[in-house]
């Protein structure tokens, strides 16, 4: 089926399989895979958050579930760009992964420094910034949701590596258009949206928050239509292409992103229910289009 | 029924390579009917599935278990001990909240996707010693299937059971761990065996031990207060000691990072990638688990 | 079991029986419920958005079912303020009900010209003023959204009318604590939130959004984690009292809004699932109050 | 199987206030197990319930209908038709999504919950009008429960079915509305009946009446086509009619205002209070419903 349709889709000059990567910090490092499919038949997978030093993560408890979804607050727990380098991205470019490593950091330097590293490495495709993380107390949010501070990092970055940057957008930020305006001007190459909304669950016989960042991001079926229509907005915001995610479950979930003007998606939260569901979803898209003659591209935007 | 310890029965050797850890079997999805429920009363059920793929499972390993049927909620498969492996896994659930209720409810046949065998398996009983398995409450599984496995290994000595639950109704599958060995209850209620804690059991058979010279290995498994408990007795009297982790878990295959346990190096085991059987002594039992 | 313990809570001078009501735009206008049971039990009833001239609403489709929630775009349908009063209020007085219309205008002077009418009205226990429809073209997002737009509804309906005044926010204010202050600092009595979060969906066969709007505002189980966290940061940025909506279904939802930092609670998608839903909720909380010896006052704000 | 017309039966009169709508039954929310399923094939299934205490529901009315077992989602009641109320309501569903996927697989003796009964019924028959019933596909539910009403009344005359399915496998309890009367149908692939559209039959139906000069009173229920075909052509030849109205529902009983239907006079319709039965000349049927 897979092989009936073109399913390559272009994101700015980078060329990816298809249109179904998976979402940082929801697939490890891409390496924990082997029992369940072959990760390289995926568009991409961007990987946990990389920050310059290793990071132990926040205490637990780390996650909660809501009605369709859930909450998390990891505090971007990591082994660092280094072991990342060492450890992970040769056995990544030995299966033939198309990998985009998702950075983190708390300030413009520490992004250009990752930036810098990684830019040396073969087998990046493409890095993503993401600016929109909801549980640290620094470097997260104030990037994310202010076009300025977006912009600067987005700068840095640009002028700090030859490969395609993303910028990974936060649903909290007041003026979603006017952040992606700002990135988009300063050279992204694409958008990634969406990271999670902050949310709240208290266990009400101890009354204390169920994980103990107290908030945490959600994710999941839950968000999707929020992250859905977001995704509508910022590609009627922006000429550069939108990676659509949040919720993404099932095939149906990829043609409405695209429909709704994302040029691919990333599974997220997905991958927790079934490890094999990026598969599933790249499949069934696959014969969607085959069955409907169509291709992800012509999907993209096509929303009536 | 008073423990009775028997230190005239030899001890089990060379179950495996004594005290080093089981390699991680390969991973699958089954998508099993369920075949069978057992009813213990008080919620407690016992889960039976019909696997055509013999899951290749060793006591302590666990499985993320969900009913696509369920639809998106509950959204996250639930962390469950196998009870059993094999081409009929099987799980011991108590009903606690939406994932158990639809474990307990749900009807016969229905498809469930079990993602099995995952974690490390109990290490292997260290030469010489003497299994020593400290169960509460819905703990008890991967203690059973511990127990069974030893009871079915060549030359094998029955392990000693403590058992404790908050009242007679809170010891499913006593009767199994009986079947293998020595079992030894204790109710809070005192509506079984002995009235109080399970540690009350320990602590006696520590004073044996150490008496008799004996070298004991504890396997625990239940309530968080309750390993810590047994963990520092087992630690303070020198005796070889795992415990079963349990924490939350987003995908029990190491990638959503949701599951840290603190350990006392100042870093975090991850429960279902690291664990869930550890060594009790790396573990930071002051910090709350969640 | 109610009557066991003290339900009443206290919105400013306002004193409610208990702290369970109703979400405008989910309760009709109250008078739909003779069936099922007897709304005067409740804290209080939220009308359907009431604006200075009837209005038909949206085109259909105006709702479709997302994963644990749903969308609407209703368009604000309404009887029109006359109406009300003619028709509905002296009912609802009569069955003795404690009323709180929810008024919706496109400008300051008909926020005052409603408030105006109905401060005329006995019966009527507090204004609710919706600057948060996300769902008009005019008049939603751009008073709830805008600290400065907000304040100036605000003041001028404080000025218009002796009755208490609630300022509904909405979740889509990127700074929800300034609008907040500043409804708090021109006067607002009490902040009710949230309102809807705009979401879409679509159907992937006619490639149109699943509602005629397209977007539509997220309600239902789905919203509560980021409702609950709203309300927590709400009542830590403010002084004055918060009354909690989002997904409230059961009693333990009212009970985590009440230790996040709640007064009191709206239900309203829950009332389309069961229409006896307030009542069950009331219900529920009352028994966890008087068996944990609690009081809901005493509730508000202990989360840990 | 051709249309028989027998214009020698009386016309049945009297049902009820001819042409006036029944006033609105008291609704309550019944929890009752699920007792009886039969399936239908091609995804169609009668469901039924046990009530203690009676539906009073009449042809044309609804429910509101979910499993509290289904936790959050699917999170709004489906609307449904009812096809019988009493002790032993009943409906017909087919399954298009989630909702009606979870009525047709959940256990026997599952508690739903029913609020009904909801919305207007079928208005009576006019004095002196034979009943024509149109049905397209599920929609047949409130028309053979109008049927079999009018069968029960005394005086009855026997309504005219014409009925339209996809194919044979599309037309559920066709028997039902033959038991009643006379049935005509058709299929688009001429499977069963005639092939082609069930306006097809209503046409020379309409023009044999206009011949005859006998007074029909046509009440339809199926797609919006189709009901829309209907109500052009009724009100081309001059003929009363009722439409059933279908609009997605949030509450079923007129407070969440999510199931406008677009009416001539540029308002709206709410189906689930104004309706689900109407005077098809007040639609505006150039506009969709959803
Ligand atoms: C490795 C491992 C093995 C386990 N083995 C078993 C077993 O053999 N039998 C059994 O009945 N249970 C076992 N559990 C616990 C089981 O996973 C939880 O009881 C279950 O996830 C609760 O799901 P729920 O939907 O019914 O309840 P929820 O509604 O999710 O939660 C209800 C209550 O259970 C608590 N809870 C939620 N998740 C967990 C969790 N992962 N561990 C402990 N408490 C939790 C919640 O805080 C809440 O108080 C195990 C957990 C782990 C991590
Ligand atoms: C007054 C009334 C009476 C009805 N009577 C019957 C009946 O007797 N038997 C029966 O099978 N169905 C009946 N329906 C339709 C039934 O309500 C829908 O098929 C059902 O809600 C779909 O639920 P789902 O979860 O299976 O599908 P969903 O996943 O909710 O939707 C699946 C598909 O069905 C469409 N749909 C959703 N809601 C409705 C709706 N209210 N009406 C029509 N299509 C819808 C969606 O657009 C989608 O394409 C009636 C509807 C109304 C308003
Ligand atoms: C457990 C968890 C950890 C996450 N970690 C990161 C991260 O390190 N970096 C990042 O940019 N996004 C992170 N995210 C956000 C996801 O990449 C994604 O944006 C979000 O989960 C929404 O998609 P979903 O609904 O498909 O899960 C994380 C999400 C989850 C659930
Ligand atoms: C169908 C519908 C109509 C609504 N109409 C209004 C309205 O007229 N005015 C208003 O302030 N809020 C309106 N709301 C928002 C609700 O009052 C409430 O803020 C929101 O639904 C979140 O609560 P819930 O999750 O409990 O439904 C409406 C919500 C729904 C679902
Ligand atoms: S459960 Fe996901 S990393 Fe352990
Ligand atoms: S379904 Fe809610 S008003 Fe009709």
């Amino acid at each position: 089926m897979t092989d009936a349709v073109d399913m390559r889709v272009s994101i700015g000059a980078l060329e990816l399989k298809n249109p179904v990567l998976t979402a940082s910090g929801t697939f490890g490092y891409g390496l924990e895979y082997d029992d369940f499919f072959d990760v390289a038949v995926l568009g991409g997978i961007c990987t946990k958050g990389l920050s310059l030093e290793p990071r132990h993560g926040n205490a637990p408890a780390r996650i909660t579930e809501t009605s369709g979804g859930m909450l998390n607050a990891i505090g971007l727990a990591n082994v660092g760009v280094e072991a990342f380098c060492t450890d992970k991205l040769p056995k990544l470019r030995e299966r033939g992964v198309t990998v985009v490593p998702n950075i983190f950091a708390t300030s413009v330097e520490d992004f250009v420094s990752l930036a810098e590293r990684l830019d040396g490495e073969e087998g990046v495709a493409a890095l993503e910034l993401n600016v929109s993380c909801p549980n640290v107390d620094h470097g997260g949010l104030e990037f994310g949701c202010d076009p300025v501070a977006a912009a600067r990092v987005t700068a840095a970055v640009r002028a700090a590596t030859r490969l395609p940057v993303w910028v990974k957008m936060s649903p909290e930020a007041g003026d979603l258009a006017g952040v992606a305006r700002a990135c988009e001007s300063e050279g992204a190459d694409a958008l990634t949206a969406i990271n999670t909304i902050r949310g709240l669950a208290i266990d009400i016989h101890s009354h204390r928050g169920k994980i103990a960042n107290r908030t945490g991001g959600l994710s999941g079926p839950a968000l999707k239509p929020i992250a859905l229509r977001m995704v509508w907005e910022l590609s009627r915001a922006v000429k550069i292409p939108i990676i659509g995610i949040g919720g993404v479950s099932t095939w149906q979930d990829a043609v409405e992103y695209l429909l709704a003007g994302a040029s691919a998606v990333q599974v997220g939260t997905a991958s927790f229910v079934d490890p094999r569901a990026a598969k599933h979803i790249l499949d069934g898209l696959a014969s969607y289009c085959s069955q409907r003659g169509t291709t992800p591209e012509q999907l993209t935007g096509a929303m009536i | 029924m008073g423990l009775t310890w028997r230190p005239d029965r030899a001890y089990l050797t060379g179950l495996a390579v004594a005290g080093t850890r089981k390699p991680v079997s390969t991973r699958a999805m089954h998508t099993l009917p369920l075949a069978q429920r057992d009813d213990l009363g008080n919620g407690y059920y016992v889960l039976w599935f019909d696997s055509p793929a013999p899951v290749a499972a060793s006591a302590g390993q666990f499985t993320m278990v969900r009913s696509a049927e369920w639809g998106v909620a509950p959204l996250l498969p639930r962390p469950m001990s196998l009870l059993s492996g094999g081409s009929r896994p099987s799980m011991l659930i108590k009903v606690v909240g939406e994932g158990t209720r639809r474990m307990a409810e749900d009807p016969m046949g229905q498809p469930y996707n079990l993602l099995a065998p995952l974690g490390h398996a109990w290490t292997p009983l260290p030469e010489g010693h003497r299994p020593v398995l400290v169960a509460g409450g819905v703990g008890v599984a991967p203690l059973v299937y511990l127990a069974e496995e030893l009871s079915a290994a060549p030359d094998a000595l029955a392990p000693i059971s403590l058992y404790g639950g908050r009242t007679t109704r809170d010891l499913p599958l006593a009767e199994r761990l009986e079947a293998c060995g020595e079992l030894a209850v204790t109710t809070e209620d005192g509506s079984r065996g002995r009235a109080g804690r399970v540690t009350l059991l320990l602590d006696e058979l520590l004073a044996k031990a150490a008496g008799s010279g004996d070298k004991l290995a504890v396997y625990t498994c239940g309530p968080h207060g309750m390993m810590r408990a047994v963990a520092e007795r087992a630690e303070a009297a020198g005796v070889w000691c795992r415990a079963s982790l349990e924490a939350p878990m987003g995908c029990g295959y190491g990638v959503c990072l949701g599951c840290p346990v603190a350990k006392r190096d100042g870093s975090y085991f991850y429960t279902c990638v690291d664990g869930p059987c550890v060594d009790a002594k790396q573990v930071d039992w002051t910090k709350e688990v969640f």
